[in-house]
């Protein structure tokens, strides 16, 4: 079984493993002990509640409960962009109007922002390479927004996830090309490398400051505006599918899109439920025919545990096997929360 | 002989021929007979109108080859770009962009869009037909304009400005405009032109054109490269300018990125180094006598004529000996004062 | 019995009338009769499609079935700024920082944008004072989401609704002295007479087009960005509840709040359901215990209608009186679409 | 008799004591022994270096009295503002606006933090003790600068600022700071200043100040009063640069919003009234002959020397008559070159 739980201590060096096998354009998850160190640290302190709300940073790791082998990380970052300027570019529309000349041009304008200071972040998602499969990356992901629904209290109302952004099949960014090296006069891979050492605010001194209209660009610049990498199609439908919105705002260097969602709005928010553990019968769920997969978690902030499990919550409680509950360290009689692994469809 | 003069009713016709030949642009001569005696007619009223402070006043100068009574070359000067309107610009600008982390540190090109020119006189219209165009004569017809604006100074700016065309290609498309104001207009430049006549001071160009900076190295190529460069038609009077003192790097034209000369009258030479001398009969003395060739002018309402003269240098000194025919043409008597610059 | 419906020609005495009792605030709504008589002409050609979906200005009059009286006015344009530029202020978020000093300094600033053009815009609504009471301005104004609900198609994803901006007890907008009167130079009613008559457009020509740093305007027009007007408080809310939200952006001259909503995530669409009206047996109703009021409508475009009803959809079906059939234009096995008047909290 | 010389290494006592009484303020003396000393070497280096372009160069001269030898005064000129960085302004902007249908058009006031100083040569640290400020002598020193600019252009840009204190309260507050400056750096005004070094070319001023016009008119009326108004300290050294050629209607410091005066050389009375003349000994002829003053000044290195005399008009003539005793503190001897100007 797999078991989504708050990192720990203990965590680092798979956690380094793992991060040797990301590549690059995740900027916030790279093979450095250092870095990796001082944010499980800080994951844990974000845990056990022992610094300010808005400095933590709750990451989570998939466990393998057969050969507790870790095949999966991802976070959320309690706020952005409090100690380093966090920028993206926000898509605006100026129009430009004559009534004499009979000519209304509307326009798509870049301005350089630091709108989205002290939202709340998804971050850092990766699965390892071997389990990509059935429902790993759906559990992986939506992980997070069950916790939140369980902790609304220590994210702000604004939830943000950077996608990233286009690139041809060499590695290029159209968008870059386009913008960004006529001011950085150096190749996207070193900007990349830069941004994930935390050095993004001081390149973004080097952004023009005054907004830019977007047909200023080349064609090829404009068309990747909001568009993801292709390998992160699949990642930003999971998000969407959860509440979260390309709202116009994306990356200062590939143009890739920022999702956003309202915290209210989301619809693990909106939908999830607690229920009652019940003791263990072994039938119900040995017989449950074709139930929708359920996200279930514990309600226990220190040590956060999610699974993927076959039983539904009924009338506030839920079946679940004793090896699940084990996964989730609680017993019948505990409360956990319940989400259905997909969304459905509005009854309109 | 060669004379600047102010322009009269009796040269609608032949300024009617002159734009008939002459290049199709827009800094150039009014083009219909309609404008053309619009354009006279406020020459003639602004010549003879009191004026304390530069406002629509538009001076038309004329080149008139004596023999035959043609005319071979117009020029005029408004009294203030902005007297109907604000006038658009672009300004070029330099900003800088520091990172100290990365020890970067360089500068962007931008264009932003001002109104800084508004309060300038503006020289135009300057067209001299091909059989003068490499005659001393066309300097004169350049710069009786500002001999004109130092016998007159109340009449006009202490900053001027000459907007010259800027790069076509055959088609009469401009990469410049293609880069920018086609975006914004949503039309061909000549179209545009046509509909905005030509001017910089319509409320359109606010309602239009970008308020922000445009960063030039976003500009394509083609763009970038005919910005502040001029229309091979304009070459003759870019060299008279430039000689005369103005520079050429601050602003540009927002439609087709032709440069704007401007300058300060204190840089003109002109303003600076002309001499207020009292004209006297030239009686030649002796043969061989030294000479050298002056821009000569004088009066400052529509008797206003300048003429080009070799007389012996007048440096130090404080009267010019000038022959009867310099005196008639120029309606001085000995004894007037008349406005001397080498040429 | 009040119903309200979609407006006729022959409302435009009744409309005109209302519009003298509106007063200042409202531009969309002023007593001149080639602009209302316009506006109806527009109306029933929307609720008639005989003119293109963008153009179209849905307009609801609210009608007292006893004295045949016109209590009430909404409307839903299809799309703003099309025609004219719709200009807003949208505060965004700049952050000075330098590492050197240790300053850290997080900015409000409003930048002049036209980025709502095209969305779909709430506007013009106005109830007679002798009928504001009980759930009267509920009605009036949730019948707009029932009738979005039934028709999406005919809306762009953006919603947006102006609300009118705080002024002190003397009608004075310390907004505007703070900001626009240094660029107009005229005072707020004058500004507000030319929007009335649609020269919003011109008048911002005339405003700064740089961003401007909320922290420049004096303290008291700092205080009522996005602040409405006190009698706009209670419609605010009821917006509010129905899933709209203030995301920044404010009126240019009052700076009072945009309110913006997706179409997909506002509570009727989400949570509308049709029905099927049963034939009226009389008792149902007659006995109903203190039901929660239903808004219902009928699902025609052309001749819309909207009623309050104690009835409840149970099961896909409705027990209607034949009176409100009748308000509704429907009979037993026609369809209609029912939302609960008051919105109910999450199960969290 | 005065003389203004390049500071030497035995003035840093001298100049220590100066420091000490001159007034607080960030556009005048360095302030401690060590930035004394940096100061006084930066100085020697640089008149004694070998300048194709103008980079880091900063020379200092001082106003000696020849009667005790002591220091009355000193002045300072960098070659390049922006050689250790960007120099940033407020540039003086005029946005028009226009609106056609409401018959509207005026202009508005803005602010563009700008760094088109950043190239041009600066000039600083003005400072005469009290017993000369009446005297010629003030202008001696202040001229002195572009005197010895005009004997070595190559060291010097074409264009010249000078940046003067702008208005403070008894507190050492500053209200045009406390509009703007203080929002972004979220410190007082002084205590700014102290840690910034005065200075007007760091990172920390591109990391923290507005990058957006600041429109004049939301600035509340005490900051909008002391706009480009300057400290009374600031009077004499205004005079004497207006009268100079400089022009203060362009720029102003982000900081306090003093003025900024700046010019091109060709407007500077320094610059195009001087006069290069043989220097002769001057032997009194006649009693009664009129005398006019002339600053003038010799060499263009660390054997720099400037004075005042009076001697006799050498308008258009090429050689000046002077004293035994100027010609020694000058330098020079009978057929040397050196440069004139009326004062």
């Amino acid at each position: 079984m797999l078991v989504v739980r708050a990192i720990q201590e203990h965590d680092l060096d798979a956690l380094y493993t793992m991060a040797t096998q990301v590549g690059s354009g995740m900027t916030t998850l790279k093979p450095d002990m250092k870095m990796l160190g001082d944010r499980v640290a800080i994951a844990c302190a974000s845990f056990a509640e022992t610094i300010a709300p808005e400095k933590r940073d709750y990451m989570f790791v998939m466990e393998d409960t057969v050969n507790k082998r870790i095949a999966g990380v991802c976070a959320i970052k309690a706020a952005v962009g409090l100690e380093e300027p966090f920028y993206n570019y926000r898509i605006g529309t100026l129009v430009h109007s004559s009534r004499e000349l009979k000519v209304f041009t509307r326009m798509e304008t870049l301005y350089l922002s630091n709108d989205l200071t002290g939202s709340s972040e998804l971050c850092s998602l990766f699965l390892a390479p071997d389990y990509r499969i059935g429902n790993n990356g759906k559990l992986l992901s939506k992980c997070r927004f069950l916790f939140i629904s369980q902790f609304p209290h220590l994210f702000t109302q604004k939830m943000i996830a950077e996608m990233r952004g286009y690139q041809d099949e060499n590695g290029r960014s159209p968008f870059y090309e386009g913008l960004g090296r006529h001011f950085f006069k150096m190749e996207f891979d070193d900007v990349d490398a830069l941004t994930a050492v935390g050095k993004k605010s001081f390149i973004a001194e080097l952004m023009p400051r005054q907004p830019l209209y977007v047909a200023y660009l080349p064609k090829e610049a404009q068309d990747v505006v909001g568009q993801v990498h292709k390998s992160t199609v699949p990642a930003r439908r999971l998000l969407e599918q959860e509440g979260m919105h390309y709202e116009g705002y994306v990356d200062i260097f590939d143009a890739g899109p920022v999702l956003q969602g309202r915290v209210s709005e989301l619809r693990a928010v909106r939908d999830s439920v607690l229920a009652v553990v019940d003791p263990d019968t072994d039938m119900a769920h040995a017989c449950a025919p074709e139930l929708e997969p359920t996200l279930v978690s514990n309600t226990n902030l220190r040590d956060f545990r999610m699974i993927l499990s076959e039983a539904a919550a009924v009338n506030g409680h839920i079946d679940l096997s004793t090896e699940e509950q084990q996964a989730l360290g609680c017993r019948a009689g505990d409360t956990v929360r319940t989400l259905t692994l997909n969304a459905r469809k509005n009854n309109v | 002989m060669y004379v600047v003069r102010p322009v009269e009713l009796a040269d609608i016709a032949a300024l009617e021929k002159l734009a008939a030949v002459s290049m199709p642009g827009v800094h150039t001569l009014p083009k219909t007979r309609e404008k053309i005696v619009q354009a006279v007619e406020a020459s003639i009223a602004s010549f003879g109108a009191q004026v304390d402070i530069p406002s629509e006043e538009s001076y038309l100068f004329v080149l008139e080859a004596l023999a035959g009574h043609s005319l071979v070359g117009t020029a005029a000067i408004h009294a203030s770009a902005g007297s109907n309107g604000t006038y658009f610009s672009f300004r070029n600008d330099v900003i800088q962009q520091v990172s100290r982390d990365l020890g970067i540190s360089h500068s962007i090109h931008a264009l932003t869009l001002c109104s800084e020119l508004t309060s300038y006189s503006q020289l135009s219209s300057f067209y001299v037909d091909e059989r003068v165009q490499s005659r001393p004569e066309a300097a004169l017809l350049s710069r009786a304009r500002l001999m004109f604006a130092a016998l007159a100074p109340q009449r006009f700016s202490d900053r001027f400005f000459v907007p010259l065309a800027g790069v076509t290609d055959d088609n009469g498309g401009s990469p410049f405009w293609d880069a920018l104001g086609r975006k914004f207009f949503q039309m061909d430049f000549l179209d545009a032109e046509r509909t905005i006549g030509g001017a910089r001071n319509r409320t359109s160009i606010v309602e239009l054109m970008p308020h922000y900076p445009v960063y030039v190295p976003l500009l394509p190529g083609e763009a970038q490269a005919v910005m502040g460069q001029i229309h091979p038609s304009g070459e003759l009077a870019f060299g008279l300018l430039t000689a005369e003192g103005f520079e050429a790097d601050d602003y540009i034209d927002i439609f087709d990125g032709g440069p704007i000369l401007q300058a300060h009258k204190h840089a003109l030479r002109t303003m600076t180094q002309s001499m207020r001398c009292t004209a006297t009969l030239y009686r030649p003395s002796r043969a061989g006598e030294p000479v050298v060739q002056y821009a000569v002018a004088a009066n400052a309402g529509q008797q206003f004529r300048a003429v080009i003269v070799s007389v012996p240098s007048i440096e130090g000194g404080i009267s010019i000996a000038l022959p009867q025919e310099v005196l008639d043409v120029l309606q001085v008597a000995e004894g007037d004062d008349v406005l001397c610059v080498r040429i």
